[in-house]
């Protein structure tokens, strides 16, 4: 197992930069997400830390062995492909073997490994079968034991769940994870769904557009988003933004809204311009008393909670409540937000103002 | 081995079909060596053979 | 000649223009496509404005010539009307009447058979063979001889190094044994500056290419095709000491004095490897001829002609080529096809014939005084014609060809087995034929 | 259209409607007014894939079976089609047996399968390579694809004839060519003369006009292999030579089984061009069946065994094509 | 090296690749080349021995190919008038004079006639039959289409005998009736099942669309459906068409004066006095040409083509 080293990794395709300066680390036994909608540069990142791709320039280290310029073969790792890439002549015995196979292990310990992973996958009774009649689970499975058998320094997965359908995922997220926790490999996940990000990850890496918008663990991003950009894309119904122009010096702990203050984590820094106040929805909460004024336009049932759908003269903000309440559209109503939880992003730059809330968290 | 046996015996497909495939290029591979004239001669028959179970056996099921 | 056009002309309207006319006035004549067939295309014009019918030719390649052609006789087909066949046809043509028997026409007409040359008429017209029996009127007389390079022959040094070798004069050879010497001498001799080679003989294995040349060598050796008095007998005849001898002579040819890679040489190759300046020598047919007298290269008397040379015991024979023409049995319309015939038969006709470049066999053509003198190849021609023999014409003939084919090709050009092996097994060969047909 | 009838309407009522109704067209009609239904239906489907395949079957019936089993009644006559007027006899497998018991019809199956091995070998060889090199997908491989596929498109009886010209010792172009490059002389050999180099003479035309054939096939195999299974096998640190033997070739062999059985079919019939470029010749050493049995057929006229002939080199095809189909399919279902 | 990717070939590799498939390829055309340029020699160019590589080049060979000529005696030729046509010239050059066309022009316009009418004739029941191959259940579908495909592999001269007897009896040998349908019967078997390919490949919505939309089936057929196989009818239609274009066992067998078309006719071109080598060069180049061209216009359907529609685009 190994620590992944990433500095100023970058890569070009012609005129195209899909990777623009990455740099982070990811620890030992550590499952790591790279997050980020497609076209993110994601993809690339991890196909460059596989090999199956080589920087432009930047480092890869692993375990403080720089093997950027190396290809794949040589940096032992193991990868499991969005469309499982298993070897259809084969079966399911002989694609499990094969990386053992290509690196001349004697049969005896080929057949002695095959058997243990598939015991440890449950595919144990399938091992004489081919791969062209599995269903897209088995396939996943299938794809994990070729991928552990080996015992490599690090995992690879490029959005391994994406071609399975919802109820699998559900399944296969959970196993991974359990196989994570009993193996403790270093794992590199690429997703783009921020659920399974935050469910299944010990670190994120959010990327937009070839640059790593933010990196830490999935509280972290959640809570302290660290651009206008993670914030918006992580966490679903989204975090809310007001939009408006104000400013507060640093050590401040309220806020003009328009002419409402606003309660808010001690800023670290000078704000000034136009600011985006940032509250998740479940921070919102429906309070007649509160100065803040809104008029309830929708309301979305999910059981035991609720999406409010509010119109404030700083734009709509959506509220998680109880569904106990009761929320009628055209009701007008005030809200009040925890302020510990509030961000502050500064509209021009998209980034997060520094305050006693986010000062731990990585700024990417 | 055993799978193929019970497979001819239950009448299914595969084995059969592959048991003609076989007779076939046996068949054909007798009509063109020339080793022993008595394979020549009886070239036809194993072919001939051969088809007529490819065309019945494709008809067995799975 | 006009004015004797004109009452010829007035004739055949008469008689069967008419009746021509009545029904269909197209004729279709087919025949090999050759140099022979453009001539006919431009004499037939004459008959063309003659009797106003109109003349369709189907001119088959000679590769294709026989299947083709028998294909359409076998099936009863109507393409043709009149056919220009080949000498082979003629039993099978006879035995499964596609052709019109001509005997009660030539009576009718007063044409008769003597007033052509005897070979062609037994060669094209009759069967069986040596019987009044005709099924068509020789049309274009042919015969396998030799050309030479004339002007190599005369050349002073090449005449000196000849005689130092030989201790005799370089002349045109008129045995096969003068042949292969002369062969043997310009085999790998450089002239300007081109290796050149000895002689191009037949070796064609599709149709009937070496049976042609093999046979052309075999007649004058001994050869006979069975006993004359009991047919079909063929031991000691085709295989007899003197037919071995002349076959193992066409291999030691093959042998020493071809070009390199000439295995499968026919009419046009032999005619290619001639004109191209690479041989001494040529194995022919007669009708090749006329198109070397203009050859940019070989023609304007650089090229000389020769009676195929005679054997070891004096024996003298050529093979036979050329054709009769017939009226297919099945046309519809064996008036018109009847009245080409007779037309075709004229004096004047066949002498026209001859200068167009196609080969008369009409005597009162080829025994005219002028008639030697009027080409460089007319005189070995006439002299060629005198001495054919010709291959079966049985109907089976195709099955006795095929054998043939495959045991000279085999020997000869193969390389497999000895002369008296390909003979027995010749005989073999057409026993079996024979006996499939009913004949032995 | 009638009201609710469509597939919506069926599925709205909670019933699986393709099982009870066979079709929504029946629906439609029978839900309509007649003339209305008529313009909707036309025919029944049935109908329609009748009339639609009803011609081909017809033509097939009438060019091929119908005289297929005519040869097949033909094979066990004496039958001679130049003879019209003699008398057809019965004469059960006597025939075949004469035919599989030839020693030299023998020897010409002989021929042709030393024409098929060595043809189908190289084109292989060659194709694949081919196909391999092409694959790297440098700059203008599609253009020189083209050109090298041309002549796979040419008539096969043009190429035979015109070869005899090329491979001519004096004057031809093969000889000058090797004398180019090897200084041996022109005229020393002959490429379709004795000395055992005619069968090669067939078998360099052949790989010359059907290796573009070969090379399609494994192209469309290599194109078909995805980029992600050699990504896979690179992580899985398969070395380059190993990762062609486990996956390009493993993953091209069906389509290769498919150029092997189309081209082992093709040149077993093969006629045209090996007839006209030597005719068998020398002796018989490229006298291949097709080209014995056109001669038995058209020259000698023996009808009865010619079919009979006929009858055994179409089992043999017919075997092979069988095979061939399964393979297809099995090609399909990738 | 920035563009490395494992499946992405090295440069250098693609140049050893691009040097080796141009040598092949230079190696394949070069009989091509010889006899295009074998069809603008003159006739003793064509067999000089040792073979000429430059020559002077000359229309002779098409002028023989388009002509049939006679070769008057020497003294005849000098007293004809001066030729008043550049063939004509061509000809005199040689020593004949022209006394016609050649048959060649007919038996190209048989080729195309044969080939263009039972390609038309593979495609409109090739293109039905795949329709309802594809579409409709059809008892015994798979035998069929076995059946259908296996009668492609059938050996020419296996039904040569009964259908030379057959087209006797019926009066089609040698007409171009009797070919169309004859190659239709042949070729039909590619069209089905490289049509079904193509068929299965569109979606059955468009088609239950234009059904609700009140189509009929025939309708349906002839206007969603067709126009989108458009692609794949052509490209089946060029596969026919070449293969119609270029047999030549029926066409020896069954045809002459009337029908026949150019592969048997080509190889036998025969000048004044032997093999006219030129001609011959002329007629397979002019043969060889729609064919080349189709096969550029093609190029992105062959595969498809010769694995009967196995392989999918």
């Amino acid at each position: 197992m190994a620590e992944i080293v990433i500095r100023n990794l970058r890569k070009e395709f012609g005129a195209f930069t899909a990777v623009k300066g990455s740099s982070f680390t990811i620890k030992d036994g550590e499952f790591f997400m790279l997050l980020g909608p497609s076209g993110c540069g994601k993809t690339t990142t991890l196909r460059m830390i596989a090999g199956l791709e080589l920087p432009t320039s930047g480092e890869i280290l692993i375990d403080g062995e720089d093997v950027s310029m190396r290809p794949a073969s040589q940096r032992d790792i193991a990868m499991v492909f969005q469309m499982f890439a298993l070897y259809p002549h084969l079966n399911v015995r002989k694609n499990i073997a094969y990386p053992l196979v290509s690196q001349g292990v004697p049969k005896a310990q080929v057949a002695q490994k095959v058997a243990e992973v598939a015991k440890i996958l449950r595919i144990d009774h399938m091992l004489d079968k081919p791969v062209g009649g599995l269903s897209g689970g088995d396939r996943q499975r299938v794809a994990l034991g070729r991928a552990i058998v080996r015992n490599p320094k690090a995992f690879m997965m490029d959005e391994p769940l994406g071609a399975l359908d919802a109820e699998f995922r559900e399944i296969m997220a959970e196993e991974l994870r359990a196989l994570h926790d009993r193996m403790h490999a270093t794992t590199v996940y690429v997703t783009h769904d921020q659920l399974e990000a935050m469910q299944m990850g010990d670190k994120i890496v959010v990327m937009n557009h070839g640059v790593v918008e933010q990196f830490g663990t999935p509280q972290d991003i959640y809570d302290h988003p660290a651009t206008l950009f993670v914030a918006d894309f992580i966490g679903s119904p989204s975090m809310n933004f007001l939009r408006f122009e104000g400013g507060a010096q640093a050590g401040a702990e309220t806020l003009m809204l328009g002419d409402l203050p606003m309660a808010i984590p001690r800023l670290q820094e000078p704000a000034q311009g136009a600011l985006v106040l940032g509250v998740r929805p479940e921070h919102v909460t429906l309070s007649d008393a509160a100065p803040l004024r809104a008029r309830i336009e929708a309301a979305e049932y999910l059981g035991t909670t609720q999406i409010v759908t509010l119109s404030t003269p700083f734009g709509m903000v959506k509220a998680r409540t109880s569904s106990a309440l009761s929320a009628t559209p055209g009701d007008l109503t005030g809200l009040a937000f925890a302020a510990p939880r509030l961000s502050l992003f500064d509209a021009t730059t998209g980034r997060a103002v520094r305050t006693a809330a986010n000062a731990g968290v990585d700024h990417g | 081995m055993t799978a193929f046996l019970s497979g001819l015996f239950r009448f299914r497909r595969g084995p059969w079909e592959n048991l003609a495939t076989v007779l076939i290029a046996l068949g054909v591979v007798m009509l063109m060596q020339p080793f022993f004239l008595w394979a020549f001669t009886y070239s036809f028959f194993v072919t001939l053979v051969g088809t007529v179970m490819f065309i019945i056996t494709s008809h067995f099921p799975e | 000649m006009s004015r004797k056009t004109l009452a010829a002309s007035a004739a055949l309207a008469l008689v069967w223009g008419v009746q021509a006319n009545a029904q269909a006035n197209e004729l279709t004549l087919c025949w090999a496509a050759w140099d022979p067939a453009n001539a006919l295309v431009e004499l037939s014009k004459d008959f063309e404005a003659q009797s106003g019918t109109k003349m369709n030719f189907e001119f088959v390649p000679w590769p294709n010539f026989a299947d083709r052609m028998l294909n359409e006789l076998n099936s009863g087909g109507q393409l043709c009307d009149l056919m220009i066949g080949d000498s082979q046809w003629i039993g099978g043509a006879a035995e499964n009447g596609w052709y019109l028997k001509m005997n009660d026409f030539f009576d009718a007409n007063g044409i008769s058979m003597d007033a052509f040359v005897p070979a062609t008429v037994t060669g094209y017209s009759e069967w069986p063979k040596n019987t009044p029996n005709y099924w068509s009127l020789p049309a274009f007389g042919d015969v396998v001889g030799w050309t030479y390079r004339k002007d190599w022959f005369e050349r002073p040094e090449i005449q000196a190094a000849f005689k130092e070798k030989y201790g005799r004069d370089l002349t045109p050879p008129a045995t096969f044994a003068e042949l292969k010497e002369v062969a043997e001498f310009f085999q790998g001799r450089e002239i300007d500056g081109k290796t050149v080679y000895g002689a191009s003989i037949y070796t064609e294995r599709g149709s009937e290419g070496i049976t042609m040349g093999v046979m052309d060598v075999l007649y004058s050796f001994g050869f006979k095709y069975d006993n004359p008095d009991k047919p079909y007998d063929m031991e000691g005849f085709v295989n007899s000491p003197g037919a071995v001898e002349g076959l193992e002579f066409y291999k030691s040819l093959y042998d020493c004095c071809v070009a390199p890679g000439t295995s499968n040489t026919y009419m046009g190759e032999g005619i290619d490897a001639y004109k191209s300046g690479q041989v001494a020598l040529q194995m022919n047919f007669a009708f090749t001829w006329p198109g070397f007298e203009v050859d940019p290269n070989v023609g304007g008397g650089k090229t000389g002609y020769l009676v195929n040379p005679a054997g070891p015991t004096g024996d003298h024979f050529a093979q036979l080529g050329g054709q009769g023409i017939s009226v297919v049995a099945n046309s519809d319309n064996i008036d018109g096809a009847l009245a080409y015939i007779k037309w075709f038969s004229q004096k004047d006709v066949q002498d026209k014939w001859w200068s167009l470049g196609g080969f008369s066999a009409l005597r009162a053509v080829v025994e005219d005084p002028g008639f030697a003198a009027s080409q460089p190849y007319a005189q070995t021609y006439l002299d060629s014609m005198a001495i054919v023999k010709d291959f079966w014409a049985e109907p089976s003939y195709a099955s006795l060809l095929q054998a043939s084919q495959a045991r000279f090709h085999d020997y000869v050009v193969a390389g497999n087995g000895t002369a008296k092996e390909a003979l027995d097994g010749l005989i073999a060969d057409w026993t079996e034929v024979f006996q499939d047909e009913g004949k032995l | 259209m009638g009201e609710g009838a469509g597939p919506g309407g069926i599925a709205a009522l909670g019933l699986p409607w393709n099982e009870i109704m066979p079709n929504p067209i029946d629906i439609a009609a029978k839900a309509t007014p007649p003339h209305l239904a008529n313009r909707v239906r036309g025919l029944s489907d049935r109908a329609i894939a009748w009339i639609f395949v009803s011609p081909t079957i017809f033509l097939l019936l009438a060019i091929n079976i119908f005289p297929l089993i005519w040869t097949i009644r033909l094979s066990f006559t004496n039958y001679a089609a130049n003879k019209p007027n003699a008398e057809v006899k019965w004469v059960g497998i006597r025939n075949y047996t004469r035919i599989l018991t030839d020693e030299d019809i023998w020897s010409h199956m002989t021929t042709t399968a030393h024409f098929l091995i060595w043809t189908i070998l190289l084109q292989v060889i060659i194709g694949f390579t081919l196909a391999w090199l092409i694959n790297r997908k440098f700059k203008g491989n599609d253009l020189l694809t083209t050109l090298i596929v041309i002549p796979m498109m040419l008539s096969p009886a043009v190429v035979g004839n015109f070869w005899t010209f090329l491979y001519q010792p004096q004057i031809g172009m093969v000889n000058y060519i090797v004398e180019f490059f090897t200084g041996i002389p022109a005229s020393s050999f002959s490429m379709l003369g004795p000395g055992g180099l005619a069968p090669w003479s067939i078998i360099i035309v052949d790989t010359w006009m059907w290796t573009p054939f070969v090379m399609l096939i494994c192209l469309a195999g290599l194109r078909s292999i995805p980029d992600y299974i050699y990504e896979a096998a690179e992580v899985d640190r398969a070395s380059k030579w190993r990762q062609f033997w486990t996956i390009t070739i493993p993953m091209v062999l069906p389509f290769l089984m498919l150029a092997v059985l189309f081209r082992g079919i093709e040149n077993f019939k093969m006629f045209d061009m090996v007839n006209l470029l030597t005719g068998g010749g020398p002796g018989s050493e490229t006298l291949l069946t097709s080209i014995d049995l056109k001669r038995e057929a058209f020259e000698k006229w023996r009808t009865g065994y010619s079919s009979a002939y006929a009858i055994i080199l179409f089992v043999t095809i017919f075997g092979l094509a069988s095979i061939y189909v399964k393979a297809l399919n099995k090609v399909k279902e990738r | 090296m920035s563009a490395y990717s494992v499946t992405e070939p090295s440069p250098l590799s693609k140049w050893l690749a691009a040097g080796l498939v141009v040598l092949y390829t230079i190696i394949t055309l070069l009989p091509l080349v010889w006899i295009i340029s074998t069809s603008f020699k003159t006739g003793p160019d064509s067999i000089s021995y040792p073979p000429k590589v430059f020559f002077e080049p000359t229309l002779e060979g098409y002028v023989n190919l388009f002509s049939t000529r006679t070769r008057p005696a020497v003294s005849e030729l000098e007293s004809l008038p001066p030729p008043d046509t550049w063939y004509d010239e061509i000809a005199r050059r040689q020593g004949t004079i022209i006394v016609g066309p050649s048959r060649f022009g007919e038996r190209f316009l048989n080729s195309v006639i044969i080939g263009f009418g039972s390609t038309f004739l593979s495609i409109l029941l090739g293109t039905m039959a795949a329709y309802a191959f594809s579409r409709f259940k059809v008892p015994l579908k798979d035998d069929l289409m076995f059946f259908i495909l296996s009668t492609r592999m059938m050996p020419p001269i296996a039904v040569a005998i009964p259908i030379y007897l057959m087209y006797r009896e019926l009066g089609l040998s040698d007409t171009h009736l009797g070919m169309i349908l004859l190659y239709t019967g042949v070729n039909i078997s590619l069209a089905v099942w490289l049509l079904k390919g193509f068929m299965d490949e569109i979606p059955r919505e468009y088609e239950d669309a234009a059904l609700i939309d009140g189509y009929t089936r025939f309708q349906a057929f002839r206007k969603v459906v067709l126009p989108q196989a458009a692609t794949g009818i052509a490209s089946t239609a060029i596969f026919c068409l070449i293969f119609a274009w270029n047999e030549y066992a029926f066409a020896v067998l069954l045809t002459s004066g009337n029908a026949q078309t150019a592969p048997p006719f080509i190889p036998t071109i025969i000048g004044v006095g032997g093999q006219d080598w030129p001609a011959v060069a002329a007629g397979a180049t002019l043969f060889l040409l729609p064919v080349m061209i189709f096969t550029i216009l093609l190029r992105k359907h062959l595969l498809r083509g010769i694995t009967f529609g196995a392989v999918r685009k």
